[in-house]
C-alpha cells in the first residue's frame, strides 16, 4: 500500500507536523530539511522510470477516488518545486524562528507536490486548497491586511475551479482528467456543452490558474504576500506555487484543449482561447516590470519582478505552438531557479541588516562577498545575458513569439527584458555598491545553511545556462515529439541557433584579452569611497554619496498618466463596498423587533398560498 | 583624511621601458585639458576651441573629468578657497600631468597683489610647467604656451608631477601654513551644513 | 567540443585586430566630420589611436575595488564576443552558431558591464549617469525590438548569414517599404546606442561631467574607448547585416559602415540634447508607432 | 558686491533746494506719492528712472513698507563706510517691476556697533545681503536668524575685512609672509 | 423483543426530568450530578440502539402500547435517527458537565429539568414515525427552548425568548393547520401511511397542506425570511444551550422537512416546493453570511456562520436527488460537531474572560492555549479547509447542486463561503498574532471534550470513508420512501 507517490507527496506534510510538535531549535531545523529532501530522493530515484511508463497511486477519500500519477511531464514540474524546496528549507534552518514557520511551508510544499502529480480534480482542488491555506497561514503570521487580501483572492480562485469541476462534473459525470478529456473529445460531436457555458468554465478556469500564477489584473496580492512571508519561504512561494498556476493552464490546454478550439476556432491563425492568454502574458510582464523599476523596498520589487516573469511563462503558453510550450517549460525553472535565488539573497540581506528599504542599504559587496556573488549570477540570469539559463529559456520564448507571428507580443517581451535589466541594475547599485552607511559596517556574511542554499540554485542557472540542451532534450521526452533540436550545448529551431558552450567560450575569450589590456597597465591602487571627483569640494565620509532613493524618478514622471490607475486600490474599494452593503443588510433585515419579523412570517405565507393557486 | 590622503606618494610608478618613445609621442599629441576655469582668464579658453585657433587640430579636447585629464589649466587670480579645490583636483589627476598657469595673477598676486584673498605664489602650492604672463594673456600667447607644454613633454622636461612627487613635504607644509592642519577634513564638515 | 582548427583562429584575431584599428578611425572620422561641419581643422584620423594609447600610458592607475575593474573588462569581452558572431563581409567567424536574438542580447550586454564598473566607482555624477543610461536603454528597447521583428518576419529566419543570403537574392532590406519603416525606427534607436548628440544625455559632460566614465582614468578609460571603437565597429556591421544586405568583400562593407556613420554624425551635429523623460516619451511615440506600423505590415 | 559704492560728495548740498518743485513724470510722481505717505523722507529723482530717498535711521524700517507697494523687489543692501564722519551709510536699492524706477533708498548710522532692524519681513531676500554687511562691515541686523560666519574663510570670521580702518597691509603680511615683501615701493602714496 | 428497549430512550429522559423536584429535595447539590448520570445513561442507550441497526441493518420500530400502525403511534428508529439520537445523547452528556461549570443562575432544578426535555423532544422529533407525535414534540423542544433562552433572567435574554415565542408560535399554529389538512384529506397520521396515500390526494389540498408543514418546520429549521429569532436566541441563552440549539435542535427540525418532503413525493406540485426551499435556503446562507461579515461579539458571529450553515445542509436536503440527501446528512455530521466545538469553546471563553467580544480573544492563543487551538481548528474546518471534515461534505453538497440544475445557487453559496473564511480568518489572526497576557489555568475535562471533538474532526478530515458511509445509509433512509413504507408493519386498515 506505501509506494513511491504517496511518500512522495505526503512526506513534507508529516515531517512539518513533527517539526511543529517537537518545537525545539536543533531538531525542528533537521525533522523539516529531511522532509523536504526525501521528494528530491525519490525524484531522482523515479527519474528512469518516468522517462518509458507512468507510475500510478489511488486511494479512495470520502467516496472520491483520488489518483496520483508521476508521467514525464509532471515529474518535470515536480523536479523544479523539489529544487526549489530543498533551497527553501536550507534557507529556512537560518531564517526560521518557530515551529509554525516549518508546519506551513512543508505543507504547502505537499500541497504543490500533490497539485503537480494529481489525475483527478477532487485530489486537485483538495491539494490546491491545502497550498493556498498553508501559504497565507505562512503570511498571515506577519501582516493581517496582506494575507487577507491575498486569502480572499486564491479563494475566489478556488471557489470559481470548484464551480467549473462541479459543472463538468454534472455535464460530464466524472471527475478524473482522463475521461473528462475522453468525454469532451466526444463532445465535441455530441454539443452537450453549449458555447456558452464552455466559454463560462474556460473563464471560471482562467480566474482560478490567473489568480496563482499572477496574471495581470489579479496580480494585486503579490507584492504583499511575497514581501511579507519570511523571506527564504517566498524563494518556494514565488518560485514553485506561482508554477502551480501554470501548471494549471496546461492542463486547461490538455483537457479542453479540442473542445476550445471547436468552440472558437482561431483569430488571425491563433488559437482564439490562447490568443487572450498570451495578451493577458504580454500585459502581465510590462506592467509588472515597470511597477517592479518604480519600487523602493527590496521585497516589493523582487515580488513585481517574480510576477511580470510568470508573465513571460503564460505568454509562452499562449503561444500555443509546441515550440511556445517547450520555451515556457524552459522558462518555469529557469524562473523557479533565478528567482528562489533572489529571494533567499534577500533572505541573507534582511537577516544580516534587518534593512528592507534601498534607502538604508548600500556598500555591502566587502562584506557580503559570497551572497554578492550569488546575486550577480541571479542578475545575470534573470536580465537574459547569454550564458545563463535566464537567456536559454527567454531566447525559446522570442522565436515561438515570433515564429507565430505574434509581434505585438514579442514586443512586449523586449520592453518587459529590458525593464528587467533596469530594475535588476537598480538592485545591484542599492544594495552591493556605493557608499556604506555607518550602521552596516558590523554586517557578516550570511550563515552556512543559507549560503548552501543558494549554492544549490547558483548551479542550475549556470548548468542550464551553458548546457540548455539538457532540458530541451527532456522537454522533447516529455512531449513525445522532437522540438528543439541540437546537441546537449546547442538549440536549433526551424528558423533559429544559439550555440551556448560557443558563447561561453568567446565570452571568456574575449575577457581574457581585455584582462591582458587590463594587466598591462600600470599596476591599481586602491582608493577610499571619499575620494570621488565632486568638482574638486574635499569629501567626507558623512556626505551621502549614492542615490538609492527613486533611483528611476524621471520614468515615474514619463509614465505619470499611468500611475494613476491601480488595481490595488479598485480591489480596495470593491472590498469596502462589500462590507458596507453587508452591513446594511443586516442592519434592514435583522432590525431586532418582532412586528418587522411577524411580517415577513406574513410574506412567506403569502408566497405559500400564491404557490399553491398557480 | 589629510595623511590617507599620502599614499599616492609612496605607490611606486611604471615605468614603460619599451613603449617609452610611443607613450611620450602620444602623451605630446594628445593633451586633455581639465576644464577647470578659475578667475577671469576662463572666457579666454573657449575661443582656442573655436575655427579660428582650434586647438583640437593638436589633440587637446576640454574634458571635465580630473582622472582622464592631463593638462590642468590654471587661468586667473586664485583665491584660498579655490586653490583648496584646485589641489584636491591635481590631486586626482593621474600622473603625467602637466599645468599651466594663465595671466600675472597666480604668478604674483598680480593686480590684487595687496589682497588678503588672493594667492600670492601659486607655484609655492602647486608645481608649475609653463606660464604664460599677461594679464590675460591673448589666444596666441595660449597657444604659444601649449606649444611650449608639448615641446617639454616631446624633451621630457615637462615634469612638474615628478617634482610634486620628490619634494611632496615642502609643498604640503606651504599648503598646511595656508589653510591650517587637517584643512580637508575641516572643510569637508563646513559645507555639509548647505548640503 | 570543436576541434580547434586554424584557420578559424587565425580568422578571429585578424578580424579583432581589423575591427579595433577600424573602430578607431571611425571614431577619428566622427570627431574629424564633425569639426569640419563647424569650419574647423579637426583632429587627425587616428586621434582616438593617439588618446587611448596616451591612457594606457599613464604611470599611476586607480580602483575603487574589484567590480570596478572587472566592469571595463566585462564591457570589452562582451563588446568581442558580439562582434564575433555577426556575419563580416565573406567572413563566416562563428555566426553560423548564433542568430539575430543572441546578437541583439550581446550588443545590450556591455552597458551592464559599464553600468557595474560605474556604479562600484560610488560617485554620485556616474550614479546619475548609470540611471540615464538604463532608461534610455529601457526607452529604446521596444522599437530596437519591433525593428528587428519586422525584419525577422520579412524574410523569415533569425540567422544573420540566412538574412544576407536572401538579401543578396531579392535585394536589400530597405527596398521593402515595411522595412523602410524598421530602417527609420533602427536608425534611430542606432543614435541612442552609440550615445550620439540627441541622445547623449548618458555621458552629458556639461552636466555630469562624462556620466558614468567620470571616475574612470587612465588604463580603464583606456580599456573603455577600445570598447567603443569595437561597439562603433560592430554596431555598424549589425546595422549594414541587416539592413544594406551585408557585403561580400570588406571594403563593400567598410563603405556601407562609413555611410552609416555619416548619418549618424549629421544627425548628431545638429541636434540639440534631449532630457531623458522627453527622450523616453520620444522614443514610446514616433519610433513605437513607426514600429508597430512595419511589424504590422511586414506580418 | 559694492557697486556704485561712493556716491559724489559735493552733489548732497543742493539737493534740499530741489524738493518742492518735483516735475510731472512719472517718476515724479512716484516721489510725491511716497513723500505724502512718509513726510519725514526726502526723495529726489536723479534721472530718467532713477530715484533717491534720504530717510532718517530709526524711520527707515516705516519707510521700506510703505515703498515696498510701489517698490515689489529689493536688489540689494549696500553699505557704505565713511571713516572720517564715523558712520556707516547704509542704501537699499530697490526696483518697482510696475513702473520700472530704481530707487535708492539712504540712511546714516554711527561706525560703532552699528545697529538696524531687519527688513526680513518685508523681503525675504534680505538676509543674504544682511549677512554679507555683518561679515563685511559688521553691522547687527536684529531679527536676522542667520548672521553667523557666510562665505569668507574661517581665518577672517569678525575681522570685517571691508571697513576703512581694517589694516589690510599687516594682515597679508602676516598671512602670505616672505613673498608678499618681495616688493618694496611703500604703500602710503599710491592712488587708485 | 429487546427493539422495545429502544423506547428508553424516549421514557429515560421523560422520567427523569420529573424525577428532579425529588432529586432537589433529598439535597440540592445533588441534581447536576444526577442530569450528567442520565445523560451518561441515554448514551449508553443511544449507543446500543446505533449498534443494534448499524449491525443488523433494519430499523426498529416501536410501537406505542403494542397497537399496531396506523392505530397506534410508532417510532421508526431508521438509520439516520440512530445516528443522530448518538449525536444528541453524547452533545447533551457534554453539555451537562458544561452546564456544571457554565451555569451559575439559581433555580439548577429548573435548569435540569428544561435541559432534559430538551433533549427528550430533539430526540423524539427525530425518532417518532407519526406527524402528530412528531408536532408533541416539536412542541416540547419549542416551549423548553424558549424557556432556556430566557433562562439567564438578563433584560437582553428575555427580549430573545419572547421573539422566539411569537415567532415559534405562528410556525408551530401553522404546523397544527397542515396537519389537520394532511390527516382531513388521508385519514391517518401514520407517516408510512401518508406517503401511500399522498398520491391520490386532491393536489391542491396536498399542496396547500404540505407547503404549510414546511413553513411550520422551516421556522424551526431557521430558513431564510423565517430566522431572524435565531441570532438573538443563541446570543442570549446559556453557553451549553447554544452548544445544543445550533448542534441538534435545529437539525431535528429540517430533519423532520426533510422527512415529511420526501414522504409526499407523489405530490404533483412536488418540484415548485423544492425550488421555494432551495432559493430560500441559498438566501438564508447569503443573508447570514453577509451580517456576519462586521460582527463586534464572536459568539453572535458564530450564530450567524452556523445558520448559514444549517441554511447550506437546507440547500442540500431540497435539491431532490440522492447525492444531494447524502451530501446534507454528511454536512449536518459534520456541522454538529464543529458548531459543538466552537460554542464549547467561545462559551469556555465568555465564562472565563467574562464576554465574548472581540476584545477579549485578543492574544487569547497566549492566554488560554487549549481552547485558542480548539477554536482555530473549529473555524479552520468550518472555513473548509481541506485536511478537515467540512470540507469533504461541502465539495459533495457544491457537485450535488451543480448536477441537480441549481449552478446560481452554488456559485452565490461559493461566494458567501468567501466571507465567511474572511471574518473567521480575522478572528485566528486576532487570537494568535494580536495581544498577549499571562496564561490562564484551563479545566482538564472541559480540555478533554474539546480534544476530543477536535480529534473527531481531524480523523473525520483525514480519513473521511466509514463517515460518508454513515451518511450514505441515512441518506438512503430519508430519501428511499419505499423502503420506509415497506419496513412500517401497517394493518391495512382504510387503504
Amino acid at each position: 500500500m506505501i509506494n513511491d507517490l504517496m511518500i512522495l507527496i505526503f512526506a513534507p506534510l508529516v515531517a512539518g507536523i513533527l517539526a511543529w510538535a517537537f518545537d525545539v531549535r536543533g531538531i525542528r531545523e533537521a525533522i523539516g530539511f529531511i522532509g523536504a529532501a526525501i521528494p528530491v530522493v525519490i525524484l531522482a530515484k523515479t527519474y528512469q522510470t518516468v522517462l518509458s511508463n507512468s507510475i500510478n497511486y489511488t486511494i479512495t477519500v470520502g467516496g472520491f477516488k483520488l489518483i496520483f500519477q508521476l508521467t514525464a511531464l509532471n515529474w518535470y514540474f515536480a523536479a523544479v518545486a523539489a529544487i526549489v524546496g530543498i533551497a527553501m528549507a536550507l534557507g529556512m534552518i537560518s531564517t526560521s524562528r518557530s515551529g509554525y514557520e516549518w508546519l506551513f511551508a512543508l505543507m504547502s510544499y505537499t500541497g504543490v507536490l500533490g497539485v503537480f502529480l494529481s489525475q483527478d480534480f477532487i485530489g486537485f482542488f483538495l491539494l490546491w486548497e491545502l497550498m493556498t491555506f498553508a501559504s497565507f497561514m505562512m503570511v498571515l503570521r506577519n501582516n493581517r491586511h496582506e494575507s487577507l487580501k491575498y486569502f480572499v483572492l486564491s479563494v475566489i480562485g478556488a471557489y470559481a475551479m470548484m464551480l467549473g469541476i462541479a459543472i463538468l462534473y454534472a455535464k460530464t459525470g466524472a471527475l478524473d482528467f482522463a475521461t473528462i478529456r475522453q468525454a469532451l473529445y466526444m463532445d465535441l460531436s455530441i454539443g452537450a456543452i453549449s458555447k456558452g457555458e464552455s466559454a463560462l468554465l474556460f473563464v471560471l478556469f482562467l480566474t482560478a490558474f490567473g489568480v496563482k500564477a499572477g496574471a495581470f489584473p489579479l496580480h494585486v496580492w503579490a507584492p504583499g504576500a511575497y514581501s511579507e512571508a519570511n523571506q527564504s519561504y517566498t524563494s518556494f512561494f514565488s518560485g514553485a506555487l506561482s508554477k502551480a498556476g501554470v501548471y494549471g493552464i496546461l492542463l486547461l490546454y490538455i483537457l479542453m484543449g479540442a473542445k476550445l478550439y471547436a468552440e472558437f476556432g482561431t483569430f488571425h491563425g491563433h488559437l482564439t482561447f490562447a490568443y487572450v492568454i498570451a495578451w493577458i502574458g504580454a500585459i502581465t510582464v510590462v506592467v509588472a516590470s515597470f511597477l517592479a523599476v518604480l519600487q523602493e523596498d527590496i521585497r516589493k520589487l523582487f515580488a513585481y519582478s517574480s510576477v511580470g516573469q510568470v508573465g513571460y511563462i503564460l505568454l509562452a503558453f499562449g503561444v500555443g505552438t509546441s515550440l511556445g510550450f517547450a520555451g515556457g517549460l524552459f522558462h518555469v525553472l529557469s524562473h523557479a531557479v533565478f528567482k528562489g535565488l533572489f529571494w533567499l539573497v534577500t533572505a541573507a540581506i534582511i537577516l544580516q541588516t534587518g534593512k528592507t528599504k534601498f534607502k538604508d542599504m548600500g556598500g555591502l559587496a566587502e562584506k557580503m562577498p559570497f551572497t554578492f556573488a550569488m546575486g550577480l549570477i541571479a542578475v545575470l540570469s534573470l536580465s537574459g545575458i547569454p550564458p545563463m539559463a535566464g537567456f536559454a529559456s527567454k531566447w525559446l520564448i522570442y522565436e515561438a513569439a515570433i515564429q507565430a507571428h505574434m509581434p505585438l507580443v514579442a514586443g512586449a517581451i523586449f520592453l518587459g527584458s529590458g525593464l528587467a535589466f533596469a530594475y535588476v541594475v537598480r538592485f545591484l547599485y542599492a544594495v552591493w555598491f556605493g557608499q556604506r552607511p555607518s550602521d552596516l559596517d558590523n554586517v557578516k556574511e550570511a550563515p552556512l545553511p543559507l549560503l548552501i542554499g543558494m549554492a544549490i540554485l547558483a548551479i542550475p542557472n549556470i548548468l542550464f545556462g551553458v548546457a540548455p540542451g539538457l532540458v530541451t532534450e527532456y522537454i522533447n521526452k516529455a512531449f513525445g515529439s522532437e522540438i528543439v533540436g541540437g546537441d546537449y550545448f546547442k538549440l536549433v529551431t526551424p528558423t533559429g541557433t544559439y550555440n551556448a558552450l560557443l558563447v561561453t567560450i568567446v565570452l571568456v575569450l574575449g575577457l581574457a584579452i581585455a584582462g591582458l589590456v587590463f594587466l598591462y597597465g600600470a599596476t591599481t591602487r586602491k582608493i577610499p569611497v571619499t575620494n570621488t571627483y565632486q568638482s574638486g569640494n574635499p569629501v567626507i565620509e558623512d556626505y551621502n554619496l549614492s542615490i538609492r532613493r527613486n533611483f528611476y524618478k524621471p520614468l515615474a514622471e514619463a509614465l505619470d498618466f499611468w500611475l494613476k490607475y491601480s488595481w490595488d486600490r479598485f480591489y480596495e474599494r470593491i472590498a469596502g463596498i462589500a462590507e458596507d452593503f453587508a452591513d446594511t443588510l443586516r442592519q434592514s433585515f435583522y432590525n431586532g423587533n418582532v412586528q418587522s419579523y411577524s411580517w415577513y412570517l406574513a410574506i412567506v405565507l403569502l408566497i405559500l398560498a400564491l404557490w399553491g393557486v398557480l | 583624511m589629510s595623511e590617507r590622503n599620502d599614499d599616492f606618494i609612496t605607490y611606486e610608478l611604471q615605468e614603460f621601458k619599451l613603449f617609452e618613445p610611443l607613450f611620450r609621442w602620444a602623451r605630446k599629441k594628445s593633451l586633455w585639458i581639465v576644464a577647470f576655469c578659475t578667475g577671469c582668464g576662463g572666457i579666454e579658453m573657449p575661443p582656442l576651441a573655436t575655427a579660428r585657433y582650434d586647438f583640437e587640430r593638436f589633440g587637446i579636447m576640454p574634458n571635465p573629468a580630473p582622472r582622464m585629464g592631463d593638462l590642468f589649466l590654471i587661468t586667473g587670480y586664485v583665491t584660498p578657497k579655490t586653490l583648496k579645490r584646485i589641489i584636491i583636483t591635481y590631486e586626482m589627476m593621474q600622473d603625467p600631468k602637466y599645468v599651466m598657469i594663465h595671466g600675472s595673477c597666480p604668478i604674483n598676486g598680480g593686480v590684487y597683489w595687496d589682497s588678503y584673498n588672493v594667492v600670492k605664489q601659486f607655484d609655492k602650492y602647486l608645481p608649475v610647467d609653463v606660464a604664460i604672463a599677461g594679464c590675460m594673456p591673448r589666444p596666441e600667447a595660449v597657444m604659444d604656451g601649449i606649444m611650449e607644454i608639448m615641446r617639454k613633454i616631446e624633451s621630457g622636461k615637462a615634469d612638474g608631477w615628478k617634482r610634486y612627487r620628490d619634494n611632496y613635504e615642502w609643498y604640503k607644509k606651504n599648503q598646511d601654513e595656508l589653510f591650517g592642519e587637517g584643512w580637508r577634513e575641516k572643510e569637508g564638515k563646513r559645507w555639509l551644513a548647505w548640503i | 567540443m570543436i576541434g580547434i582548427d586554424w584557420k578559424i583562429v587565425l580568422e578571429v584575431i585578424g578580424m579583432l585586430i581589423y575591427a579595433t584599428f577600424m573602430g578607431f578611425i571611425f571614431m577619428g572620422i566622427e570627431r574629424k566630420a564633425m569639426a569640419r561641419i563647424q569650419r574647423r581643422v579637426g583632429p587627425p584620423l587616428y586621434q582616438p589611436i593617439l588618446d587611448t594609447l596616451k591612457l594606457l600610458g599613464k604611470k599611476e592607475s586607480v580602483s575603487h575595488g574589484l567590480i570596478y575593474d572587472f566592469g571595463p573588462v566585462f564591457a570589452l569581452g562582451a563588446t568581442i564576443t558580439a562582434l564575433l558572431f555577426i556575419p563580416i563581409a565573406n567572413f563566416q567567424l562563428f555566426s553560423s552558431n548564433a542568430d539575430l536574438i543572441v546578437v541583439a542580447y550581446l550588443l545590450e550586454v556591455p552597458m551592464l558591464g559599464i553600468m557595474l564598473g560605474a556604479m562600484s566607482s560610488g560617485n554620485p555624477y556616474s550614479a546619475v549617469g548609470v540611471q540615464r543610461g538604463l532608461l534610455t536603454m529601457v526607452a529604446m528597447q521596444l522599437p530596437y525590438g519591433l525593428a528587428l521583428i519586422a525584419i525577422v518576419q520579412h524574410w523569415g529566419s533569425f540567422k544573420l548569414s540566412e538574412i544576407v543570403a536572401l538579401q543578396s537574392v531579392h535585394g536589400w532590406s530597405i527596398t521593402v517599404p515595411a522595412l523602410l519603416l524598421a530602417f527609420i525606427v533602427f536608425d534611430i534607436v542606432f543614435q541612442a546606442m552609440l550615445g550620439l548628440e540627441p541622445f547623449d544625455i548618458i555621458t552629458a559632460p556639461a552636466e555630469i561631467s562624462m556620466g558614468p566614465m567620470l571616475e574612470y582614468g587612465g588604463k580603464h578609460a583606456a580599456l573603455l574607448f577600445t570598447q567603443h571603437a569595437v561597439q562603433l565597429f560592430a554596431e555598424t556591421a549589425f546595422f549594414a547585416v541587416l539592413f544594406l544586405g551585408g557585403a561580400s568583400n570588406l571594403i563593400e562593407l567598410l563603405i556601407k559602415q562609413i555611410a552609416v556613420l555619416f548619418i549618424a554624425i549629421f544627425v548628431a551635429s545638429i541636434y540639440p540634447r534631449f532630457t531623458i523623460d522627453q527622450a523616453a516619451k520620444f522614443f514610446w511615440k514616433w519610433p513605437t508607432i513607426i514600429g508597430i506600423i512595419a511589424v504590422l505590415l511586414t506580418v | 558686491m559694492d557697486m556704485n559704492e561712493k556716491p559724489k560728495v559735493e552733489e548732497k548740498a543742493e539737493e534740499v533746494a530741489e524738493a518742492p518743485r518735483l516735475p510731472n513724470t512719472k517718476e515724479g510722481r512716484l516721489v510725491k506719492a511716497i513723500l505724502e505717505k512718509a513726510p519725514y523722507a526726502e526723495g529726489s529723482i536723479r534721472r530718467e528712472r532713477r530715484v533717491e530717498f534720504k530717510v532718517p535711521a530709526d524711520r527707515i524700517h516705516e519707510f521700506l513698507e510703505v515703498a515696498s507697494e510701489k517698490f515689489e523687489i529689493l536688489i540689494q543692501i549696500t553699505t557704505v563706510d565713511w571713516l572720517k564722519e564715523g558712520e556707516f551709510e547704509l542704501v537699499y536699492q530697490l526696483w518697482s517691476v510696475s513702473e520700472s524706477v530704481h530707487a535708492f533708498v539712504r540712511t546714516r548710522i554711527p561706525r560703532e556697533n552699528a545697529e538696524m532692524p531687519t527688513v526680513m519681513d518685508i523681503w525675504p531676500v534680505a538676509e543674504t545681503y544682511e549677512r554679507e554687511a555683518h561679515e563685511f562691515f559688521g553691522i547687527i541686523f536684529k531679527g536676522n536668524p542667520r548672521l553667523g560666519p557666510f562665505i569668507l574663510e574661517p581665518r577672517e570670521y569678525e575681522k570685517h575685512p571691508f571697513r576703512k580702518d581694517f589694516n589690510m597691509i599687516g594682515y597679508v603680511k602676516m598671512i602670505y609672509g616672505e613673498d608678499f615683501d618681495r616688493y618694496d615701493e611703500s604703500k602710503t602714496n599710491y592712488v587708485i | 423483543m429487546n427493539g422495545q428497549y429502544a423506547a428508553l430512550i424516549i421514557a429515560l429522559p421523560l422520567v427523569s426530568a420529573f424525577f428532579v423536584p425529588v432529586i432537589k429535595a433529598i439535597s440540592k447539590k445533588a441534581v447536576m450530578p444526577f442530569l450528567l448520570l442520565v445523560t451518561l445513561a441515554q448514551v449508553g442507550i443511544a449507543g446500543w440502539v446505533f449498534n443494534e441497526v448499524y449491525t443488523s441493518d433494519k430499523p426498529i420500530i416501536v410501537m406505542a402500547g403494542g397497537w399496531r400502525p396506523p392505530v397506534g403511534i410508532n417510532l421508526y428508529i431508521g438509520h439516520f435517527a440512530a445516528l443522530f439520537v448518538l449525536i444528541i445523547a453524547v452533545i447533551s452528556f457534554f453539555m451537562a458537565y458544561f452546564s456544571i461549570k457554565a451555569v451559575k443562575v439559581e433555580p439548577l432544578d429548573k435548569y435540569a429539568m428544561l435541559f432534559l426535555l430538551l433533549m427528550l423532544g430533539a430526540t423524539g422529533m427525530i425518532a417518532t414515525g407519526d406527524i402528530f407525535n412528531l408536532f408533541v414534540f416539536m412542541e416540547i423542544t419549542a416551549i423548553t427552548a424558549y424557556a432556556l433562552t430566557a433562562y439567564n433572567k438578563t433584560g437582553e435574554a428575555a427580549e430573545a425568548s419572547m421573539k422566539y415565542m411569537i415567532l415559534g408560535g405562528i410556525g408551530s399554529s401553522f404546523f397544527l393547520i397542515g396537519i389537520a389538512l394532511i390527516y382531513g384529506a388521508t385519514g391517518t397520521l401514520n407517516m408510512a401511511q401518508i406517503a401511500q396515500l399522498a398520491g391520490n390526494i386532491n393536489p391542491t389540498v396536498a399542496q396547500v397542506g404540505l407547503a404549510l408543514l414546511i413553513f411550520g418546520l422551516a421556522v424551526e429549521a431557521e430558513l431564510f425570511p423565517l430566522n431572524a429569532w435565531a441570532p438573538d436566541a443563541y446570543q442570549a441563552a446559556p453557553h451549553p444551550i447554544t452548544v445544543m440549539f445550533s448542534a441538534f435542535v435545529v437539525k431535528a427540525g429540517l430533519y423532520a422537512a426533510a422527512r415529511l418532503l420526501y414522504l409526499m413525493q407523489a405530490v404533483s406540485t412536488w418540484h415548485s416546493v423544492l425550488r421555494l426551499l432551495v432559493i430560500m435556503a441559498v438566501l438564508t446562507v447569503v443573508v447570514a453570511e453577509f451580517s456576519a461579515l462586521r460582527q463586534r461579539d464572536v459568539k453572535r458571529m458564530i450564530a450567524y456562520s452556523s445558520i448559514s450553515q444549517v441554511g447550506m445542509i437546507a440547500f442540500a436536503l431540497a435539491l431532490g436527488s440522492q447525492a444531494g440527501v447524502d451530501a446534507g446528512v454528511f454536512h449536518m455530521v459534520n456541522h454538529a460537531i464543529v458548531k459543538a466545538l466552537l460554542f464549547l469553546g467561545v462559551g469556555y471563553v465568555g465564562i472565563k474572560l467574562g464576554g465574548t467580544t472581540l476584545e477579549d480573544f485578543e492574544g487569547l492563543g497566549r492566554r488560554m492555549p487549549l481552547t485558542a487551538f480548539a477554536i482555530t481548528v473549529g473555524s479552520l474546518s468550518a472555513v473548509g479547509i481541506p485536511l478537515f471534515n467540512i470540507f469533504w461534505s461541502k465539495v459533495r453538497i457544491m457537485l450535488a447542486g451543480v448536477s441537480a440544475g441549481y449552478t446560481w445557487g452554488v456559485a452565490l453559496i461559493l461566494g458567501a463561503s468567501v466571507v465567511e473564511a474572511v471574518y473567521y480568518l480575522r478572528l485566528i489572526h486576532r487570537i494568535w498574532f494580536a495581544g498577549g497576557g499571562e496564561r490562564l489555568s484551563e479545566s482538564f475535562a472541559l480540555g478533554a471534550i474539546m480534544l476530543f471533538l477536535v480529534a473527531l474532526i481531524l480523523v473525520i478530515g483525514f480519513y473521511p470513508n466509514y463517515a460518508w458511509s454513515l451518511a450514505q445509509k441515512a441518506g438512503a433512509d430519508i430519501f428511499d420512501v419505499t423502503r420506509y413504507v415497506s419496513n412500517v408493519p401497517l394493518m391495512g386498515v382504510g387503504a
